[in-house]
This record gives C-alpha cells, structure tokens and sequence, in this order.
C-alpha cells in the first residue's frame, strides 16, 4: 500500500481536520468526532445533514456551507457512521424549522442514520430523511437492497440546500430533495482498484486490458468484468444504461462527470466531449455541466456519469448560490 | 460473561484480516477492521462490569458496538446484544433456556433492523441454524454444552452454505451473481462468535 | 498503459473540445488548434493569456475566464505550444491595452513564447511576457536553466488576472505578475510516476516503499529518490526547503496543497492539516488556503507546496471576483 | 535534398521510441515522438516544393519544424534548418564549402535560441564537434565525402560524450547529477540527421 498518509487509525481524523483548516472560516469539527458543521449557524431554515463512509472526498464534508448542507458525518473509510456521531450533528445544526438528512442507500448508513433520527425525535427534534439511489448499475435491484446511492447525491445536497437556505418548511424541502432522487441517474466504471487504508491492499485486481463495469463508490468491483476499449465505448455503455432506466429525450439535463479519484481531469474532459455529442444527437439538451471529483472512491481510477433531468423550479435551485470548499455557485 | 466477551474479543482480533479479506472479495473490506474496533472498545470497559448482571454487560457490549463498529455489522450485532441483553436482564447465571432465549432475541433484532431472511447470505445464514440446533437440543432435554455444539456445527454449515448462495442483502449483493463461490463474512463472525461461546461457557 | 482515451493522437484535441463544452458560456476553441479563449472577448483590459504542454490540466483552459486568463494555448502533452498556435491565441484576445504572457520557465515554453511574441509585434500588438519560476526543489538553480514554473503559475493567473480586470497598464499588470512570481515558491513530491500517452509506459518506475522528492510538472524524475515516509515527515521536508528560500516569518501566505492528478483528495487534506501546524508554529500566519488539483502532471500522485507572501495589495487582487471553470472566488 | 530530407524524416521515424525512451530517462519522454511528428509534416511538403532552390527547401523545412514540433527540439531545430536554408538561398548544389556556412548558420541558430554552449549535455555537443571536424576536413582540402564521415564520427563520439557530463541546460538538467550516465536526446537526434546526410549525398 503505498499512501501519503500517517498512521492508518488518524487517517479520518486528520483528513477532517485538514479540511476544516482549508476554511476556517466555513466550517467546524465538532470535538466529539469526525463531524463537520458550518462555522455559522444559521438558524430560521431547515438543517441538512449527510454522511457515510470517509474515502468520497469532498463529500460531504466539502459540501457544508451556504446553499448546501449545514452538517456532514464521516464514518471510518467505507464504513457508515456510528449513530451517536449522526445524532451529535443533528443536534449541533438542529433548527426549529427541523433537521432532513440525505442518505445513500446503504444497509449500514440507513440503519445507522434512523438510529439516530430515533435518538434525536426523542429528544424533541424535528428530524425526518430521504434515501438517494441514482446508481443504474445494479441490475435486478428488485432482488437486492436496491440501488445504490452514488455521485447523484451531490446534486440532492445542491438543491434540496438551495430550498432550505430560502427558509423552506421541512415538508417541502424533503419533497424537493425526493423530486431530484426520482429524476437522478448515474452510472460508473474503473481502470483500477482503490485501497482502503485499513485492509491494506487493492479491493480487487485488474489485468492492463481490463476494466469494471458498473462500480460503486466502496472499492467493491462492478457488475462486470470487461475489457477495456476507448473511452467513447465505455462513455457511451454508461450513457445507453443510463438513458434506458428513465426517459430523457426532450429534457434538458444537469451533467456531472465525476472522476473517482484518480482519474486525471485530462480523461475526464475527453469522457466530457463525448458525452456531449452522444446527448446531442439524442435530443437531450444540456443544461449545465460539471466535470470533477465530486463523489470519490479515494484514489480510484475511473468515472461515473450523472443526469438531473430538471424542470424550472430544480434549474433555478440548481443555480442558486452555494459557497462550500467543494461547490460554489 | 465477561471472560466469554473476552475471549470473543480475541478471537475477533486474531481472525480480523481474514474477516476483512473476505468482505474485500464481494463488498468493501471493512468487516474485520470494525468489528475488531468495536470489540478493543468492549473489552475497555469489560473489567468496569465485574459483578454486575448479564444483561447489564451484555447491553453496554451492544450499545458500544453500536457506538464503534459502524457500517451494517454495527447496528446489527450492536441491536442483537442489546436484545439479548434486556432479555437477561437481573440474570448472573445463563441456563440453557436463557441461551435460547437470548438468541432469540438477538436473531429478532438483526431481523427487526436489517429485515433479511434466511438464504440471503448474511449472519442470519449462520444465526439462524445454530438457533434451530440449539432450541431443538435444548427442548429435548439435552446439556446447554452438547446443544450448543451442536448449534455451533450447524452455524459451521451456515457459513459453508452462504459460499453457494447469491447476496440480496448487504453490500454484497450489489455485485449479483458474482458473489456466488465467496464465504459471507457476517456469517463468519457470528460462527466464530458461537464457537468461542462453546469453547468459554 | 492504462488510459480512458480515444486515439493518442486526439488526446489534445479531445481534452480541449471537453473542456469548452463543460463552460460553454465562458469558453471558445479557436479553429487553428488547441487554444481557449473567453467566450466573450473583454475589451479596454491588457489580455492575459498563458498556457504549455498538455497534461496539467485544469491548467491553463481551465483559468480562461473573468478576473483570470484571456487565453490559454494547449500544446502536446508536455510540450511547449508552437509559436504559430501562440500567435492566434495573442491575436484572438489582444485590445488597445496590450497582452500579457504568463510564461513557465521551461528552455522550450521561452523560446516558443518569445517567437510568438515576435511575430504579434510585427502586426503591431503591444505584447510583453513574464516567467514564473516557483519551483525551489532544483538545487544549484545558477547552473541550470534557473527554477522550473510550477504550482505557483495559477496565483500569477489569479492576481494579475485581477488587476487586468481592472484596466491596469501592461505596465502595472506586468509589475504585479513579477511581485508574485518574487515571493511564491513551491516543492513537490510524487510517489508514482505518470505515463504520457505517446511514449506509453511510465517516466520512471518507483518500489512500493520508494518516492521522488523534487518533481516537476512533466513526468521527470526528481531531485532525488528516498524511502516513502509519513505524509508528515514528506511535507516538513518540502516546507523546510521552502522556507529556508525566502523568508515567510511574521508574513501572511496564501497556501496550495496541490495534488498532481492522481492523489486522492483525502491525502492532501492530511497533508494540509501537517502544513497548518508547521506554519502556526514557524509564526507563519495563513491568509486562505486552495486544496484540490490545479497543476497536474496527468495521474502521477503526489503532491507540492506552494506559499506566497502577501501583502494589502495582494491580498485585495487575491480575493477580488475570478469567474472560471477551474477557480471560482 | 528532398530525398536526403525523406530519409532524415525515414530515420527519425525508425528511431522515434528510442529517442522517446531516452528523454524518458532524463527529462519528459517527448522528442521522438514530437520530432517524427515535425518530420512527418515536412514530408508532405516536400513534393510540391521539387524543383526549388536548396535554400527554399531549408527554410520551408525549419517553419514546418517551428510549427508542428513544440517544446525545445522545435525552436531548435527549426531555427537551425531556417538559417541554414538563409545560407544557401538560390542554390542548386551543395559543395563542401556550402555544407560548412550551413552548419555554422545552422549551430549560431541554435546558440542564438537556446543559449547554450557545448558541454551543456544538448544536441549542440554533437553538433559542434561535428562543424569543427567538417571544416577542418574541408579547408585541409578533402572531398565532401571524407569530410563529412570525419564530422559524422566526431558527433558519434559527442553523443558518447553526452552520457559522461552533467546536463546544465533544458530539462534535463533539473534532476542535476541523476542526469549523468544517459545519452541525450538531443545530440543523438542530430547525429542521426548527420548520418544520414552521409549516407545520402
Ligand atoms: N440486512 C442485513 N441483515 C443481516 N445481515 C446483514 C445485512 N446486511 C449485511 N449483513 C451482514 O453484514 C456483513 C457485512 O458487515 P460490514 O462489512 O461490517 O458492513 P458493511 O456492509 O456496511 O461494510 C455481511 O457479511 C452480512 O453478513
Ligand atoms: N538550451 C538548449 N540549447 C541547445 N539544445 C538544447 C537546449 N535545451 C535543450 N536542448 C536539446 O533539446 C533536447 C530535448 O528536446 P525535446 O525533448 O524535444 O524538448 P523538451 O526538453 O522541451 O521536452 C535535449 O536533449 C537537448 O539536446
Ligand atoms: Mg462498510
Ligand atoms: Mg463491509
Ligand atoms: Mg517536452
Ligand atoms: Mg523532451
């Protein structure tokens, strides 16, 4: 394993308090844990707050601030939170105006985020949750725990953000954040592995001519195993699975070509250009698009892709003014 | 009690990169690392429980694997001891029927918080048997020792059964058929976990 | 090697085309070649306009835009641009007020930059150039070609681009890109190399325990190699060089942890949590501080440091509006 | 001087991945291919320019260099084949003597650009050494020939040279004494391009 890191137990911890330290002037770490509030409670609105695993920087730690969330939890890598490490959160942002967390589907994150809920309900918070799964990988999602909550989430915390921030009711900013999950798709592959610090080596091996189809954002492989072709071919795979699940033609869409980690800008520019031309000719128009690391296997190489199909009310969340470390607008 | 969780403890330890090498196969590798946290955290605060009654150790035991372990194993061994424990509640002695009991108990609460069943390779694959094996051994009369071998030989089989079975549940099951041919490692903590009960009780 | 690419020989072409279509309202190809300039030419300003090989990405299309570069020239991966291509770019954004080059200090980037320029003289455009030389790893910068450009490049964008917006002279443009490039410095490590895609395998081969401290921007070995230590360790390392250059005590620095394209962004956020630390206790006082990917060298992973000492003036161009895809403020 | 040119461009394309490699070891792993990229423009020019002057041929040749090579090599050489073609502006042949004011146009090109000297460890420690013996050959009287293999033999031993010394000029010389013990680039490009010349005049 070959990391610049320190010891592998201080690697969440430190990677918080790195991230607090670039912006003093956003963000907090609560003492209690690896828990990243705003640096200035606003009161009178709605308080978001996501979490999961440590190993998708920026999310969601990069996403506190104006127009996004007000709290964010990071588990050990990989690992969803403890439930007392939500509930510490939800009480630090916690309004009048109550608390909505965002949620990837996940086993652990549901179970350990409702926990919390629980915890915090008993303590007289308003706190209620909406679960993402815009990952259109898994195949009979009818038969697994469904589908997976991947990069889309980002575009959850963006919207379902610029709803609350305007002082929105609890009600209706889950329902904005619902209307995003119902119409968000993402799909993701890698060229290679990544290795989380703690098992020490590579989730999975690659020969140089293959690649994973349809990843997740855990170091888990794909759905399948294939061989590697030009990054057209691979761009247009994603977007056929993703184009098949909900009908985009006519729409115009919010893009997000999220690199994993690894992936140079370089490439993901070069997936960009496609992706472009392929929504061209399907009479997808695009609204706006996004190309980065926003949603992260640590130092995966390889990239998902998202579409936000969106109406006027999500294009004027879409635009409103966020000022996080990771997303300004 | 406390010698048991002990034991547990250490054989979790010992058996952590096994346990996160299997979860590396079809999920995300963090199972032995966490559930080996969670126990070095137990075992902390075990000796401050000298006297006082099963319940009690076996709730702080979940409250605290809850409160370390994260990610599914988390809550759900975590909501199984805390099951158990207010299930022994007052108790210092652990009969037979206060095992059944107790895993009873136990297996409802993972149900209650992950709503798998049986065949969708998770703990329950393991829990579930041992717990048929033991009620059975147990209502026919036999010692808490002869039944709890037994249960801990059809757990045994449980984690051999999960190699041929598919994931619906967990992680795992996001990888489909590819899953089928690998050991669950929930599975297999719960096996070591009953065969360290055995070899303690 | 292992690449989403098309063709090697469209890797240029494709990155650029992807890169304009991500900012479609802010950025333009040129026809002639790979060469970004704003959508929306900006009259009455002194044009800034840089740019170098490829494979630095987001730099420098990725900085074309308000309060930033006019334009930017993309040559093959790791070469300097051609004067012809460098010309159209000058001549696409040149106003009454002249044209300022941001120039690495690269043998090939000078020579090439000067030629253009040359010719932008001949028909008549006011033009004048600048070479950044931030890099503090090479040791006896008298006898070689002086300090490599690297990191540092991105706050010359940023600060002269601010002043520029303004409609400062070329004269008083140029004067604060040379105040910059007096007080920043930067060094970098890599703990593996990266692979141009014509030459098809890696610059260098490194053992799992081995690094290169002293890295460029171009895939070249460093200064020298040594046993992988902590992330800690690495960064005491390359702050004790930078330091030990200029003086930073008592100063107020504006920070980059700058990932070089393939380092996850949870390193750099430990790296920066150590860098903090280190500063604080040299009695260095921390104005901002940028973490993320701004001068890559394709997927190499590794990273640099960059300080600039700031003073008032600074500090109002380093904080006044950028607008681009690659630094928004 | 076409064909000679076609058979430079022929030779450097050959040579492309080890002149590559070679800048691989000490700098950014680009001359070969950005130079058989520069040649293979010149190539497509080169028909439609049968029947011009030597010194057009040149000049055309250095432009296409300027704007289609990049980096180091591209300035380098392309100033190089301009002044050399500025030399030999309206001939038709090329006698020794032409070949000697070329070269040293061609080398004061190169010296004006890049500002280096020999001993630098660049394309200059082939190609001085290379001028010195050509002129001395053709003063002492030789034919083109016998000069021109001396000259091509001394740059041979240049590009030897290169690998003993420390490269103080373009990339190559940031990794400082770590450059020492490789060949350069450079230099072997221009002996490549002398030998050829021999081989075809
Ligand atoms: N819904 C569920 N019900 C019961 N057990 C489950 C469920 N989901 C997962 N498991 C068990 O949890 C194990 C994985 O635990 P762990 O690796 O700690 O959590 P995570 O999957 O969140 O990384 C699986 O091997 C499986 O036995
Ligand atoms: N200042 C200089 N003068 C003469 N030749 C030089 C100079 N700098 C570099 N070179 C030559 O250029 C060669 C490298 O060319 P190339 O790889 O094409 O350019 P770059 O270094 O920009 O990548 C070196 O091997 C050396 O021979
Ligand atoms: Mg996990
Ligand atoms: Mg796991
Ligand atoms: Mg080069
Ligand atoms: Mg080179």
């Amino acid at each position: 394993m070959k990391k610049l890191i320190n010891e592998v137990v201080n690697v969440e911890e430190e990677m918080i308090l790195g991230l607090v330290k670039s912006a003093p002037d956003k963000l907090r770490k609560l003492d209690c844990g690896t828990v990243v509030v705003r640096a200035n409670k606003k009161e009178g609105k709605v308080a978001l707050v996501s979490g999961g695993g440590s190993g998708h920087e920026p999310a969601h730690g990069g996403y506190v601030g104006e127009g996004m969330l007000d709290g964010a939890v990071a588990g050990a890598v990989f690992t969803s939170p403890t439930p007392d490490q939500i509930y510490e959160a939800i009480k630090a942002v916690a309004t009048d105006k109550g608390v909505l967390c965002i949620v990837k589907n996940y086993t652990g994150d549901i179970m350990n985020f409702e926990m919390a809920i629980d915890m915090a309900k008993d303590e007289g918070i308003k706190a209620d949750y909406v679960v993402v799964n815009d990952d259109v990988a898994v195949k009979d999602s009818l038969y697994t725990t469904g589908r997976r909550g991947v990069a889309g989430t980002v575009l959850v915390h963006k919207i379902a953000g610029a709803l609350a921030e305007k002082g929105a009711s609890l009600e209706e900013v889950k329902a904005v954040a619902e209307k995003v999950i119902a119409n968000v798709r993402t799909m993701g592959m890698a060229i290679t592995a990544c290795t989380m610090p703690a098992a020490g080596k590579p989730g999975f091996e690659l020969a140089d001519n293959e690649m994973e189809i349809g990843i997740g954002i855990h170091g888990e492989p794909g759905t399948s195993r294939e061989a590697l072709k030009p990054a057209n071919a691979i761009a247009e795979e994603l977007l056929n699975k993703i184009t098949d699940d909900i009908d985009f033609v006519g729409k115009e869409v919010a893009v997000i070509v999220n690199g994993m980690g690894g992936t140079p800008l370089m490439e993901l520019y070069i997936v960009n250009n496609f992706v472009h031309d392929y929504l061209d000719k399907k009479g997808i128009k695009i609204y706006d698009t996004m190309v980065g690391n926003y949603m992260t296997s640590i130092e995966m190489a390889g990239f998902s892709i998202t579409l936000l199909r969106l109406d006027d009310e999500l294009k004027s969340l879409y635009n409103a003014k966020a000022d996080t470390p990771a997303l300004k607008r | 009690m406390i010698d048991i969780l002990k034991a547990i403890a250490a054989k979790i330890d010992e058996e952590k990169d096994y346990l996160t090498e299997l979860d590396n196969e079809i999920a995300d590798g963090d199972h032995g690392v966490n559930m080996a946290k969670g126990f070095d955290a137990v075992v902390a605060k075990l000796d401050a429980m000298a006297g006082k009654d099963i319940g009690s150790i076996l709730k702080t035991t979940g409250m605290t694997l809850v409160s370390t372990v994260g990610g599914s194993a988390g809550p759900l061994y975590g909501t199984a001891f805390m099951k158990a424990g207010a299930k022994l509640a007052g108790k210092n002695e652990m009969d037979g029927k206060d095992l059944v009991d107790a895993l009873e108990a136990a297996i409802g609460g993972i149900q209650m918080r992950g709503k798998a069943t049986t065949g969708e390779k998770t703990m329950l694959d393991a829990l579930c048997p041992a717990f048929d094996a033991l009620k059975e051994g147990i209502e026919a009369g036999e010692d808490l020792k002869d039944a709890l071998a037994k249960a801990v030989k059809a757990a045994e089989d449980g984690v051999e059964y999960t190699k041929t079975i598919k994931a619906t549940k967990g992680r795992a099951s996001y990888i489909g058929d590819r899953s089928i041919g690998h050991q669950d490692p929930g599975a297999t903590s719960a096996f070591y976990m009953l065969e360290t009960l055995l070899a303690n009780i």
